[in-house]
């Protein structure tokens, strides 16, 4: 569904992802894991479209979409939750969930029912700004926002940042769900063990700009997690 | 008493042409950042448009139709410097968002060249722009009171422009799109905007916008290739009073700026009113720092 | 020492009288706000220099123009006379149009031992031995109005002015004339230079019912205000104006349907009646276009490149003592008639003339002064002039 | 004045904040109501609560960021915050880390640290003061600290998200304030990372109070001594790790345990 | 000191830069000798908006009016001096038959030296203490410098009498005793209009590299996260906003001694939007790059408007465009970017697109 193929990024001089190479298949959740600045997040934002890869491809069903721009990826059924959120602060909290639709296949004009149900202070706050929302609710916002198009893939960059516990579970909940239906594909960047090998079906754990180890979530063994993801 | 009326008149007819200069502003500033120096060039380029669609009326149609041309000119107007504003984004103001200092910088130098340009086309002394049939004279309250239908007419078209573009800002997807490149450019691409097409789009209808303020105000000003100069820090002025980044402050600012301009010309004289209206306009920001119509939000900066 | 060093760096031959051209400055706002006014009096200038180089030069040499922007602003006006007095050695200059731009450029001309030929009419109370000034002083224009409309038009004055020196002076001038002639003053106002915006003074001159305005107002202003007077349903027929600063090319900017009956004062129209106009106009239109038009300061400067001819034919020299020396006297039958610069303040006679515009744009002579009048700068032939120049 | 009562040390059984009746009203929504609480000097203090539940709204009360409608907050007894504005409160010993990470991105780490260190305030002073060795061998030690030296040099607009979050911690412990509020530290860090805070917390916690706002339980079972439970802007809850855990209400509207159970 | 922390390289570049300009009474003529006097007295300026927009992030577009008044208090000295025992022209042909109060302190050199820059310096002070107290930033903060330009215009511009209106104040003849026509004072004013810029230099340079310098740009980076470790912005602002506006008055007491004339149309929003040009120009945040700046776009709009006097405006039109395009850091910023031991030490420290100096 996903292809890396030698992924090399970074920012202005500096190269931050080197020689990456990564796999999703369809249903399927990879999850990736590692350090403070080893580059997840650029690497997120390279398979979105937000930063140009210096070179490798990048393989979504089927199509080179290495040089193709984000509103492209996002509308061939891509979804992104950002680390640090990235709502629109001075949009409701409703016209932030309609941006959601955006990229819908369908050109759906209506925001799922069933959505308040896992995020039900959304409902609530539906007509304040997103920006006056707290850390969590804005946290559940985006993650909300992302759900709404109906997304193929979706990218999730530490989602589960600054929400409340049970809300988490909620969240796990659903992303057990897409792992259930295998209709979605997943690629989550997590620092949580427990929840990473609970979730995942396979892991890249990310070391310096390069994949250092990968294999089934079930394998990710204590040994590794010392090796790689210790400080 | 009529006099008293014709004042709030007067104060009225300064706002809608203050609202009217500020508006493309208030869309390009306002809602894009972009510190839009050429801004008056645009209400420069929809004067001469006016000029041009009169001229030709007069060399190709009967004299029965120039009743017309004003209409024409409006669209013209519209048209042209959307264009020109699409131009301009797309060579220049593309590379700018989010340095609205560059931004300030570089249409600096446009606003430097396309009056320059407009001089050696134009030539550099005024062209004379004459109102339609139907626009002269006015409304005969009483005897005292003749409120002029340029006037009138003007408000009534930034009433419409105003109500359109609150349609489309706030209850269409197409504003909503807009709204959210402006605050986040990069968030609303990857939720699937083509944020190349709404930022060329958005740039191109505040220019459009000046194209049809510097058509109006054919009736009532000068043309020539600096009239830009005279409205740019009026529009900024408005913009900024009413607090940035909402169209509902634009209203509020214009308002209140004309309606003391007014008052305090009348009472004292046009120079020291204007004195006045800049010195009450630094009073009041030190009042409410963020305009009339304020934008809280919770980020730290 | 200035000479020497000056002429180190700059090409010698561009710059100096001894090949067969010789350099003359032309100093006019290019751009910015003045230039509305500006550019055609440059036009004008570079004609007048055309003609006198297609008829064999001057004294054996061709007259090269060296054309700089004086961008509207004073100061650059000052540096870019510098610069054409030093680096360009040009025997002497024509330009300027406001008062203040004359004001920045006069030191510098009497430093450096300059001349200016100034082609605007202006207030007065001033004579540098370093300028010639071609345009109309006071008594030749604004004083002749004054009375004029004492006499026909009523009493009661409101003064209309551009936030500057020009109507400042003008309207004091105006004021102390109306208490030594009978006159009342009911209101002076002064608007911002770019003002555009006249609802509230047209308010005011509802208020005050006057019989005549008098208007000061410079440049881009008077579109506005006339556009505005006759929105508010003010036609000529129910108030007299007189604007001195108002003419051809301000008529065809802002729309003769809308100046239709209103006054102005000058010394010359495109339509004054001599053969020397007539050639003036159809050779001005054949060579910018015929929807051009020609006007007092447009005229004055045209004539000014003639007189500064005149001068240096009867010095036979350049040099810029000699040729003020001849310029004594010097009489030549320009297109508002025949001029003569005075030796004493170095202003010229001219004729005062009041027009009323018409529907097609052009300005219609309805009364003049029948001579020249000799200039006053400093009004010493009024009584009252004292009070003014103090 | 200020600068004196900075100095005091702190005693264990003073109260070093204490918060009367406060309210924070947004256009009509209370996201604080009524709200008291308060701390012993050199507590280690946990505040949980629901996303929404007002806990980054009483902090930003507390260091001056917002100013409530009614109530009053003492610092040490006789200072009320809301009386003073963010840089006094600073500067009278009360240090921030917000819950985004927030640093000066176009100067180096090094510059962050640097600026933030505990140093006279004053005009003069940042004209003619030098950094003392003393000061530069603390500035080091930190940076090992956070685990940055390498990046010292590096403008901290170029950090990951990580990062930003302990180089913003840097800042605060540079700073040496008295009182220290912690918005969600551990977001956004590896386990063992999280591990390392947690036992930096402890250390500081000797001689420093700190208010710690977080919501990953698991660390909190690890580290916390009191927990305050918030909800829809008042206190829900207050004791051990163990009462909160065991309360209906808490599970109910912040752990879930409930739902899961049910489900 | 500030010296051991520059490179070699650069302080070479900026030796040889020195030299030529002390040499450049030899082989410039009087007339681009006065120019070049000029551009440096303007390159004061550009230093001081460097220090509050590149180093603080605060864009006046208004210090017109700080140059303004420095040049006008020396001007009017040098107006009394030029006609001693006697009103000024302006005056008597405007009506005034006494002095003015306030224009009798100005007949003392030092007085008006010390007022141009004590006068910038309290306008600056007031205007600044209660904006920066009332938190108003970014375009709300220029906007409001615009508005103290057009009151300040207008103010000048009416009060004819007292300022000689748009004419402003010209025709000078002394100073000090010196001959302000001859050439050799003329060259006085050369060297110490250098050695102005150079001490300015200097100390500008000390400043940045001090805490302070640190300070402003935290300032500019996240003026309130500045409060919250504990600094009080209000102070730096005000503090750098008058050092700035003293910069501009001590420039317009070169500019005038040197050029002569002084008008409001100096101090309009036009000439204010060009200092900030200047230093967009020479590249924000580098002290040096203020002083480039300065010196090559009043360089490039002679050049141009002598040699197309008509068509300059499209030229200096093209050149900002081309700037910001391609140079987006200015000249010294793109250098320092490809000079890389120049960068070791003065890389600027840019505005990135995520953090702009002006938030609205
Ligand atoms: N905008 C940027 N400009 C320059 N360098 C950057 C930028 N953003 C990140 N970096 C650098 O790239 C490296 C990787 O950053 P990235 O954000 O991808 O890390 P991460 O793995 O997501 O870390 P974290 O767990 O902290 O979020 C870091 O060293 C960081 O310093
Ligand atoms: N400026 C504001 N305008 C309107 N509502 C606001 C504003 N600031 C905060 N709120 C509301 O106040 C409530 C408390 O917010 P606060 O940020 O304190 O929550 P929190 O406890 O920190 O939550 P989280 O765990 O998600 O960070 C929230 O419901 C939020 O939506
Ligand atoms: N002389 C003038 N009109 O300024
Ligand atoms: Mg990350
Ligand atoms: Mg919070």
């Amino acid at each position: 569904m996903l292809k890396l193929q030698s992924i090399e990024a970074g920012y202005g001089e500096s190269m931050v992802i080197r020689n990456v190479n990564l796999e999703v298949r369809p249903g399927q959740i990879v999850c990736l894991m590692g350090r403070n600045g080893v580059g997840k997040s650029t690497l997120m934002k390279s398979i979105m479209g937000l930063i140009k890869p210096r070179s490798g491809h990048i393989h979504y069903m089927d199509n080179d979409i290495t040089s193709s721009s984000p509103d492209r990826r996002a509308k061939s059924g891509i979804g992104y939750v950002p680390q640090g959120r990235e709502i629109f602060p001075q949009l409701s909290v409703e016209e932030n969930l309609m941006l959601g639709l955006e990229a819908a296949a369908d050109r759906r004009k209506k925001l799922p029912e069933t959505l308040f149900d896992t995020f039900p202070v959304l409902h609530q706050m539906l007509h304040r700004k997103g920006g006056d929302l707290s850390g969590g609710q804005q946290q559940q916002l985006a993650i909300a926002r992302a759900l709404v198009s109906g997304p193929k893939l979706l990218l999730l960059d530490e989602p589960m940042e600054g929400i409340q516990p049970s809300i988490v579970m909620e969240i796990e909940a659903i992303i057990e769900t897409i792992k259930r239906n295998r209709e979605i594909a997943v690629l989550l960047v997590e620092q949580s063990l427990e929840f990473a090998t609970s979730i995942a079906d396979y892991y890249y754990v990310l070391d310096r700009g390069t994949i250092a180890a990968e294999g089934k979530a079930e394998h990710l063994s204590e040994d590794l997690v010392r090796k790689h993801l210790t400080v | 008493m009529s006099l008293l009326l014709l004042q709030i008149f007067n104060g009225l007819s300064l706002s809608s042409i203050l609202l009217l200069i500020a508006i493309g502003l208030a869309i390009t500033f306002g809602l894009m950042n972009v510190m839009n120096m050429a801004h008056g060039e645009f209400i420069m380029i929809g004067a001469y448009m006016a000029y041009l669609v009169q001229k030709g009326f007069q060399t190709y149609l009967p004299a029965s139709a120039f009743g017309w041309y004003f209409v024409v000119s409006l669209g013209v107007a519209f048209a042209v410097a959307f264009a020109i504003g699409w131009l301009l984004e797309v060579v220049l103001i593309r590379f700018m968002y989010g340095r609205p200092l560059d931004s300030l910088l570089a249409t600096w130098g446009v606003s430097l060249a396309l009056q320059q340009i407009a001089r050696s086309i134009f030539g550099a002394p005024n062209v004379a722009v004459k109102a339609p049939q139907w626009l002269e004279g006015g409304w005969h309250v009483t005897a005292d009171l003749i409120l002029p239908y340029k006037r009138l007419f003007i408000i009534g078209l930034v009433a419409l422009c105003i109500f359109i573009i609150y349609l489309y800002l706030y209850h269409s997807a197409g504003g909503r799109r807009m709204r959210a490149v402006m605050q986040n450019r990069q968030m609303a691409s990857c939720l699937g905007i083509s944020t190349r097409r709404v930022d060329a789009q958005s740039f191109a209808f505040g220019s459009a916008m000046a194209g049809i303020a510097g058509c109006a105000l054919s009736l009532l000003g000068p043309i020539g290739p600096t009239i830009g100069t005279y409205y740019i820090v009026d529009a900024f002025m408005v913009v900024v009073l009413g607090g940035i980044g909402k169209l509902i402050g634009t209203v509020a600012g214009a308002l209140g700026i004309g309606v003391f301009n007014t008052a305090l010309e009348y009472t004292t004289s046009a120079t020291l009113g204007k004195v006045l209206v800049f010195t009450l306009i630094i009073a009041f920001l030190q009042w409410k720092p963020m305009g009339l119509v304020t934008m809280r939000s919770r980020s730290l900066d | 020492k200035t000479e020497t060093t000056t002429s180190t760096t700059t090409a010698p031959a561009a710059s100096t009288t001894s090949g067969d051209t010789v350099p003359v400055g032309i100093l006019h706002s290019l751009t910015g706000t003045m230039s509305i006014s500006e550019v055609s009096v440059r036009d004008a200038e570079l004609m007048a220099i055309d003609e006198i180089n297609a008829a064999g030069g001057l004294l054996g040499k061709k007259i090269k123009p060296v054309i700089e922007d004086g961008a509207s602003d004073w100061p650059t006006f000052a540096e870019k006379t510098k610069k054409l007095l030093q680096k360009d050695s040009v025997v002497t200059i024509f330009g300027c149009w406001t008062s203040a731009s004359r004001k920045a450029v006069l030191p510098v001309v009497e430093q450096n031992k300059g001349l200016l030929w100034y082609p605007v009419q202006y207030e007065g109370v001033e004579s540098s031995p370093n300028i010639f000034y071609i345009g109309a002083t006071t008594n030749q224009q604004i004083i002749p109005a004054v009375t004029w409309l004492l006499q026909n038009k009523g009493k009661k004055f409101f003064l209309l002015g551009s936030d500057y020196v020009f109507p400042r002076t003008a309207n004091k001038i105006i004021k102390e004339q109306l208490k030594a002639d009978g006159g009342t003053l009911v209101a002076e106002e002064y608007t911002p230079l770019g003002h555009t915006d006249y609802n509230t003074i047209i308010s005011k001159i509802k208020k005050e019912k006057p019989d005549v305005v008098f208007n000061t107002l410079n440049g881009d202003s008077n579109v506005a205000f006339f556009k505005q007077l006759k929105d508010a349903g003010i036609s000529a027929k129910d108030l007299t104006t007189m604007s001195v600063s108002i003419a051809e090319e301000e008529v065809r900017g802002i729309g003769a349907s809308v100046l239709d009956g209103h006054y102005t004062a000058w010394n010359y129209y495109q339509t004054t009646d001599t053969p020397e106009n007539k050639k003036f106009v159809e050779a001005y239109k054949a060579k910018y276009g015929k929807d051009r038009v020609t006007d007092d300061p447009i005229e004055a400067g045209y004539t000014a490149v003639y007189l500064w001819a005149e001068a240096v034919k009867k010095a036979g020299s350049f040099d810029v003592e000699k040729v003020k020396a001849a310029a004594k006297g010097i009489e030549w039958n320009s297109p508002e008639g025949k001029v003569t610069i005075d030796g004493e303040n170095q202003h010229i006679y001219k004729t005062a003339r009041i027009g009323q515009i018409a529907a097609d744009g052009q300005i219609k002579e309805i009364w003049n002064s029948g001579k020249a009048l000799k200039p006053d700068p400093f009004l010493k032939t009024y009584p009252w002039g004292a009070e003014v120049t103090k | 004045m200020l600068g004196q009562l900075a100095k005091q040390q702190p005693t264990t059984d003073e109260t070093i904040l204490s918060v009367k009746g406060l309210e924070v009203n947004f256009d009509g929504f209370k996201a604080l109501r009524n709200l008291d609480f308060s701390l012993k000097s050199g507590e280690l203090r946990f505040l949980i609560g629901p996303n929404g539940a007002g806990k980054t709204t009483l902090l930003d009360v507390i260091c001056g960021k917002v100013k409530p409608s009614q109530g009053h907050v003492f610092f040490k007894e006789t200072i009320d915050l809301t009386k003073h504005q963010e840089h006094q409160i600073a500067q009278l010993g009360i240090g921030r880390k917000f819950q985004a990470p927030t640093v000066f991105s176009t100067l180096t780490v090094f510059e962050n640290l640097a600026l933030s260190m505990k140093q006279q305030r004053g005009l003069l002073s940042a004209l003619w003061a030098k950094t003392t060795s003393e000061q530069r061998e603390r500035l080091h030690l930190r940076l090992g600290m956070i685990g940055l030296q390498s990046k010292a040099k590096e403008r901290a607009g170029s950090l990951s998200h990580g990062e930003k979050q302990w180089l913003e911690i840097g800042m605060l412990l540079m700073q040496e304030p008295d009182l220290l509020l912690l918005d969600e530290p551990a977001a956004g860090m590896t386990d063992s990372e999280t591990e390392k805070t947690g036992e930096l917390l402890h250390e500081i916690a000797e001689n420093q109070t700190i208010i710690v706002v977080e919501h990953d339980m698991e660390f909190v079972r690890q580290f916390a001594r009191t927990v305050t439970v918030l909800h829809e802007g008042t206190v829900l809850r207050e004791g051990t790790m163990q009462d909160i855990q065991n309360d209906d209400k808490v599970a109910e509207v912040y752990l879930g345990r409930r739902v899961e159970r049910g489900a | 000191m500030l010296f051991a922390r520059q490179s070699k390289l650069k302080l070479t570049i900026y030796g040889i830069g020195l030299l030529l300009i002390a040499l450049a009474p030899l082989f410039l003529s009087d007339f681009r000798l006065s120019l070049l006097g000029k551009f440096l007295a303007y390159a004061i300026i550009a230093i001081g908006i460097d220090l509050i927009w590149g180093y603080t992030g605060i864009l006046s577009l208004g210090h017109g009016v700080y140059f303004g008044l420095g040049a006008y208090c020396m001007a009017m000295h040098l107006k009394l001096a030029s006609t001693p025992n006697q009103l000024p022209d302006f005056m008597s042909w405007s009506g005034v038959k006494s002095l003015p109060w306030f224009w009798v302190p100005f007949h003392s050199a030092t007085a008006a030296f010390l007022l141009a820059l004590i006068v910038p310096m309290i306008v600056a002070f007031i205007l600044g203490y209660f904006t920066f107290r009332n938190r108003i930033k970014g375009a709300f903060f220029s906007i409001l410098s615009q508005a103290l330009v057009i009151i300040t215009v207008t103010l000048f511009v009416g009060q004819q009498g007292y300022t000689g209106g748009t004419n402003g104040l010209t025709n000078f003849s002394t100073f000090l005793g010196l001959n302000l026509q001859s050439q050799s004072t003329k060259l006085i004013f050369f060297y110490l209009t250098l050695a102005v810029v150079l001490v300015v230099l200097i100390l500008s340079s000390l400043l940045v590299t001090s805490r302070l310098g640190n300070i402003l740009t935290a300032i500019r980076d996240g003026e309130n996260r500045v409060r919250f470790i504990g600094y009080n912005p209000v102070t730096y602002k005000v503090f750098i906003y008058c050092v700035s506006a003293g910069l501009a008055g001590l420039a317009g007491v070169l500019f005038v001694l040197q050029e002569g004339i002084i008008s409001p149309a100096q101090m309009g929003i036009v000439p204010s939007i060009e200092m900030v040009l200047w230093v967009a120009i020479g590249g924000r945040s580098t002290i040096g790059g203020a002083v480039l700046g300065a010196l090559l776009t009043n360089a490039a709009k002679t050049t141009f408007s002598e040699a197309y006097p008509a068509w300059w405006p499209i030229m200096m039109g093209a050149m900002f465009i081309i700037v910001v395009l391609l140079l987006p850091k200015g000249i010294v910023g793109t250098l320092a970017h490809y000079l890389p031991k120049w960068k070791r030490n003065s890389q600027p420290k840019m505005i990135t697109s995520s953090q702009e100096v002006i938030e609205t």
